[in-house]
């Protein structure tokens, strides 16, 4: 068996549809744990140092990583860095409100929510099924297999989905943090607006006005909040309002851990969504 | 003894090994001026602490009459620095003290001049002058004083000792006096009590610059208060040790043993 | 204007007439690591909480007021400093809460959810908390305040005097406690601890008594809530911080200003 | 044993030796916050130098000696007690750089990363600059030490007898900021400033000399961090944590001992 | 004045809009006593913090030796309670001195029984006498002592007074010191100051004893050191504000105006 580590519970799921039937591949950090504020254990090191192969999104999020990682002999890889993978980058808040421009001025930090889209899961999939082979080639054809049903089985998801979302489309409806720029612009979705941009740049007293008034104006709309994450400011500026709060779990948190636990994530995504707006 | 203020019977303290008061007995009677001399480092200042309740004796009772309203003037006091305080609010902080009753009290013990200055910035002698003037405007029973005019200028250190036993006259408090200045202090005392670790000698003035112990402690200085010598009962090396001990003087107001 | 701002003018306006008088006390006591400390205690409430399954509002309370008793008797036995007693505590329950957390696998909580709220986010039934607890705290704050004050300029010749010096001081602990734990919740711990020792700070400089320096903070207090919400308005800048922000900047003006004549 | 843990252990014990002088020093001059203000400092300094585009490591260094500075400058001019001062600088460099932050919409940065170290994550290259810079520091002690007692124990005696008051208490706190500083990034602030202040005020109470003090505070550091390691390596608690609770242990099991005969 | 260690010109200081010190002029030779006395409240500490350099004054100059090395004694030290100190350690303190040195130091000043008590702990006249101890082991050209004996029991004060005296003949330091012991210090000093806000009087204890205005400040206790009365060239009220002021008697070592 091959000793496969991811940081994140997503990448253990994807890592799970690959080495289905050969292994369980481990996450370092707990779900809900905050990177910044994990406490290393000296059990987290030895996984680090004893697993073969180990995935981490990069920098921008497991910041608390590149050090450890200095201790570690095996490979290990930053998904991030993926050629090919599709990545976005916030924007300043202006050049939302305006339609695109060119993008002459410098590129924002990262989104690093980049496993929301299904097309980035394949990427890294068809790494890590490359990588496994290479680590333990006697199970090279399973990796094969699997990966291949990953794939088919995500294209299934992405017709699915995409049908399911497009009837949702141009519905208005609010997010508490902004962690689904790519699988809303996978299916063609648009959040219309966002109450705190991270956890520690709370928003100015204008935009809250301003998202008040959208709300206002939105109607019949819902606010999705993460869910260890309690939003207060979204209750307080929903009171009153025909709003409905909703939840979702960007980093599939309640998924069980299987060969079928990314689909299920994104599929728990897409539910949440149309599950509330549908009933708007 | 039930109409004494405050009785202590064979109180027993020590520091760290060394012992600083050994069977100590003592007792103030309301309208009665009990003063304590005796060398630095006797333990003065340690016993008036064990008198008011702030250190716990090792050995021996401390009775004071309950509800006993004391008013106490400590030898060193270090006000909290970060709060602004004027004298005046100081003196208001007694339950029931306007302003009139804070200025007349200051006027008595002549620091009517710093009636607003901040507590922090008075002088020393001012200082020593608010603190009196604060226990006194608590109209205590028992009033505290541990070296009262020290810092005090010439001028003042007479009229305090006298603004002292007028107090007593007008209120009938008792009081408990810790001083140096000998010369002042015999002639406005009931009792006097003289201490090193141990009562060398007690009793009133004139019984009290006889005996002595009190010469040996004091020498030269005593000397010119001194009525009578006796013959030595004990002696102290330089810094009060008991050298040889035998019976003891005892004051006439306490009865102990 | 938006009712959000006016429940957020309200609650700090509340919060910062009566962290005039309390801050002062904060100050005066060198207790200025008393918010930080109680934010870190409450950590470890949380954390017990969740062991025993107790309501995390309840455990946060619980471990601020768990943490004012404990201060108050190491206080009474110890020589040290309070500010060195709170540098002692504050790391200590802080990790203790972590340890706890990380025998218990799957916890999923947002610690700092606990811990910071945020002005702008007040509803009316905070509000009414905010309004309610200041009133009362000012309530209990007038019979406490001579004595209060008496121990504070001298706990021996308090003490003299006949007035239980412990029990005093546990009260004010306990009130102070409790304002930051249900403010912490509210405003955010950083708002409340910057409402209780800047404008007093500030104030101290030009007060010369006890009552001015009160008084002069709450009132530094309601100019730097109302100043933060205007910049947080006009600039939109998060309001909280912008509180914070003004209140330093008033400090620095009266470091300016000559000091008030003695 | 596995490196990572020779490392962890080799840092801390070099932390905590040159903690204990240096965390005496904050326990008498009533600094206990001085690590946690320093803290919010670097995440100013890291807003500041995002807004520059200078590299975070060097803004938080930037930030922390420029908040030494600062304090010494207040000290100078102010009555207030240096908890007070920090009280207020702590929350104010914090909003500050949060609204600082607010300015730069493209930054979603968790700043705090930039700010906490573990100490199991120490590398050889983190264990050189901490064994290098606490023998410098111990270096740049021993000259310091008597000039530095003398202001701690009177500072107008100390100016009247000729020593440049101000210069020292500067010299002290640079190195204070400095080595926080450092230890911050690559240790965590939490187990810094814990090592600062717990194993000092446990051995204040039993040392009758300023020295015997930091050479208490010392050898109750190493204890901390020894015992600490040890409870993570066989409970598999957090490391850090784990040694604050373990010198928290060390003080309430000092508070059992009867007080060294004075 | 090449040769003084400290001289002061036309200082000017005020507090609050009170004017704390007026015009005062100053001066320290070498192997010279100078006693400041005054009442209380009379800015003699201050005086003494400006000649320190502690405070600046608001108008005037102050020079004083370069390199001079001053032992100050305060009127009242607060140690940092949180710093474990040894008697030993805080004499330590100054450079070069070793146990032998401190105890040497303790023992001139009657305090040796205190070498290895915590100072925060130790009495109030020991401290005294421990604060003397440390300005000596300096080896001062200047001693600056403010109130020396404050606190200290009888014998103990005469004693430190001949020890002043001889350590002026021993090291030739000039001494700088205030006090309000007019009997003791009269005998012991070469310039009196007796200053309320400004110099009443300055010069040779004879004369100074003899000044209408030192009597008028000091009135009674004065009276038995008096050795001659004058006329009286300007009087004070209750608290030295100068009613009334002609010229004033100059000391005959400093030239101002
Ligand atoms: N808390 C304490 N711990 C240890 N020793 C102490 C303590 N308090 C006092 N002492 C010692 O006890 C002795 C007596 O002190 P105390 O203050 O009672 O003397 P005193 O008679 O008031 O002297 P003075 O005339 O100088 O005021 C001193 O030598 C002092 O060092
Ligand atoms: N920093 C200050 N701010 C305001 N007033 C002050 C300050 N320092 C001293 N004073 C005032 O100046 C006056 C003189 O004080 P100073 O300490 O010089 O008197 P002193 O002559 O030494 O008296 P004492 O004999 O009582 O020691 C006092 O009335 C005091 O209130
Ligand atoms: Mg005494
Ligand atoms: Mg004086
Ligand atoms: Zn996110």
């Amino acid at each position: 068996e091959v000793r496969l580590l991811t940081s994140v519970k997503p990448l253990q799921l994807i890592a799970a549809a690959v080495q289905d039937g050969t292994g369980s591949p481990a996450v370092l950090l707990p779900p809900g744990a905050s990177p910044h504020h994990y406490a290393l254990r000296p059990s987290d090191v030895r996984a680090l140092r004893e697993a073969t192969l180990f995935y981490w999104i990069g920098p921008d999020l497991e910041s608390f990583l590149p050090k450890v990682l200095e201790g570690r002999q095996g490979p290990s890889l930053a998904v991030q860095a993926l050629p090919g993978l599709q990545l976005r980058h916030f924007e300043s808040a202006e050049d939302e409100d305006k339609d695109e421009h060119d993008h002459a001025h410098r590129p924002g930090s990262l989104d690093v929510h980049l496993w929301l889209l299904p097309a980035n899961a394949r990427l890294i999939a068809e790494r890590m099924a490359a990588d496994l082979a290479a680590a333990d080639p006697d199970a090279t054809a399973r990796y094969q297999t699997n990966l291949a049903a990953f794939r088919t089985r995500l294209e299934a998801l992405d017709r699915r989905l995409a049908a399911r979302l497009e009837k949702l489309a141009g519905k208005p409806y609010f997010v508490f943090h902004e962690a689904y720029d790519y699988f809303e612009a996978a299916y063609g979705l648009r959040h219309a607006g966002v109450f705190s941009i991270s956890p520690e740049v709370q928003p100015g007293a204008r935009q809250v006005a301003h998202m008040r008034q959208r709300l206002q104006e939105a109607g019949p709309t819902c606010v999705f909040s993460e869910p260890p994450l309690q939003p207060r400011l979204a209750q307080t500026l929903s009171a009153g309002l025909p709003v409905r709060l909703a939840e979702l779990d960007p980093l599939g948190s309640g998924v069980p851990v299987g060969p079928l636990g990314y689909e299920r994530l994104l599929e728990n995504l897409a539910e949440g969504l149309a599950g509330c707006l549908e009933a708007l | 003894m039930s109409d004494s203020l405050v009785r202590l019977n064979g109180v027993r303290i020590a520091f760290a090994g060394r012992q600083m008061l050994d069977d100590v007995h003592l007792c103030v009677q309301p309208g009665e001026i009990v003063t304590l001399i005796g060398p630095n480092g006797a333990g003065k200042t340690t016993l008036v602490r064990v008198v008011l309740g702030l250190l716990k004796p090792d050995a021996g009772t401390v009775w004071r009459r309950p509800q006993l309203c004391i008013g106490y003037m400590p030898q060193k006091l270090q006000v909290n620095p970060s709060l602004p305080l004027t004298v005046l609010r100081f003196l208001r902080l007694v339950p029931g003290v306007d302003r009139a009753a804070a200025v007349a009290a200051l006027a008595e013990v002549g620091a009517v001049q710093v009636v607003d200055s901040p507590l922090q910035n008075i002088s020393g002698g001012e200082l020593q002058r608010v603190l009196l003037a604060r226990a006194l405007l608590r109209r205590p029973e028992l009033l505290v004083l541990d070296e009262p005019v020290q810092g005090v200028d010439v001028a003042g250190q007479a009229e305090l000792y006298r603004l002292i036993t007028r107090l007593r006259e007008r209120h009938g408090c008792g009081v408990l006096m810790v001083s140096h200045d000998l010369n002042l202090v015999m002639s406005a005392t009931d009792q006097v009590v003289c201490l090193n670790h141990h009562v060398c000698c007690s009793g009133r003035p004139e019984q009290v610059s006889g005996d002595p112990a009190f010469v040996a402690l004091f020498g030269q200085a005593a000397r010119s208060l001194a009525l009578y010598q006796h013959h030595h009962d004990h002696t102290h090396d330089l810094h009060g040790g008991v050298v040889l001990r035998k019976s003891h003087v005892q004051g006439p107001d306490c009865n102990h043993g | 204007m938006a009712d959000f701002l006016l429940n957020a003018l309200l609650a700090g306006l509340a919060l910062a007439l009566v962290a005039g008088p309390l801050g002062s006390f904060v100050v005066w006591r060198r207790m200025a690591y008393f918010g930080d400390t109680l934010s870190h205690a409450a950590l470890l409430g949380v954390a017990v909480g969740l062991l025993l399954d107790v309501s995390p509002t309840l455990a946060v309370i619980a471990g601020c007021l768990l943490l004012a008793v404990l201060l108050v008797a190491l206080q009474q036995r110890q020589a040290l400093a309070s500010d060195t007693l709170l540098g002692i505590l504050a790391p200590s329950t802080l990790s203790l809460g972590l340890v706890v957390l990380s025998f218990m696998d799957d916890v999923r909580i947002d610690l700092m959810s606990y811990l910071f709220g945020d002005l702008l986010a007040v509803g009316p039934g905070d509000l009414a908390w905010i309004l309610g607890g200041s009133a009362l705290v000012m309530l209990l704050l007038v019979p406490l305040w001579r004595p209060l004050l008496a121990i504070t300029v001298h706990e021996e010749l308090a003490r003299v005097e006949g007035l239980p010096v412990g029990g005093i001081r546990l009260a004010l602990m306990l009130l102070i406690a409790l304002v930051i734990a249900v403010a912490m919740k509210i405003v955010g711990v950083l708002l409340i601890t910057s409402l209780l020792i800047i404008p007093a700070a500030a104030a101290q400089r030009h007060a010369r008594t006890p009552e001015q320096m009160a008084a002069g903070a709450s009132f530094l207090g309601v100019v730097a809530v109302c100043a933060g919400l205007s910049l947080s308005w006009f600039q939109d800048t998060p309001a909280g911080p912008s509180i914070v922000v003004c209140a330093a900047l008033l400090f620095l003006a009266g470091l300016l200003l000559p000091r008030r004549a003695g």
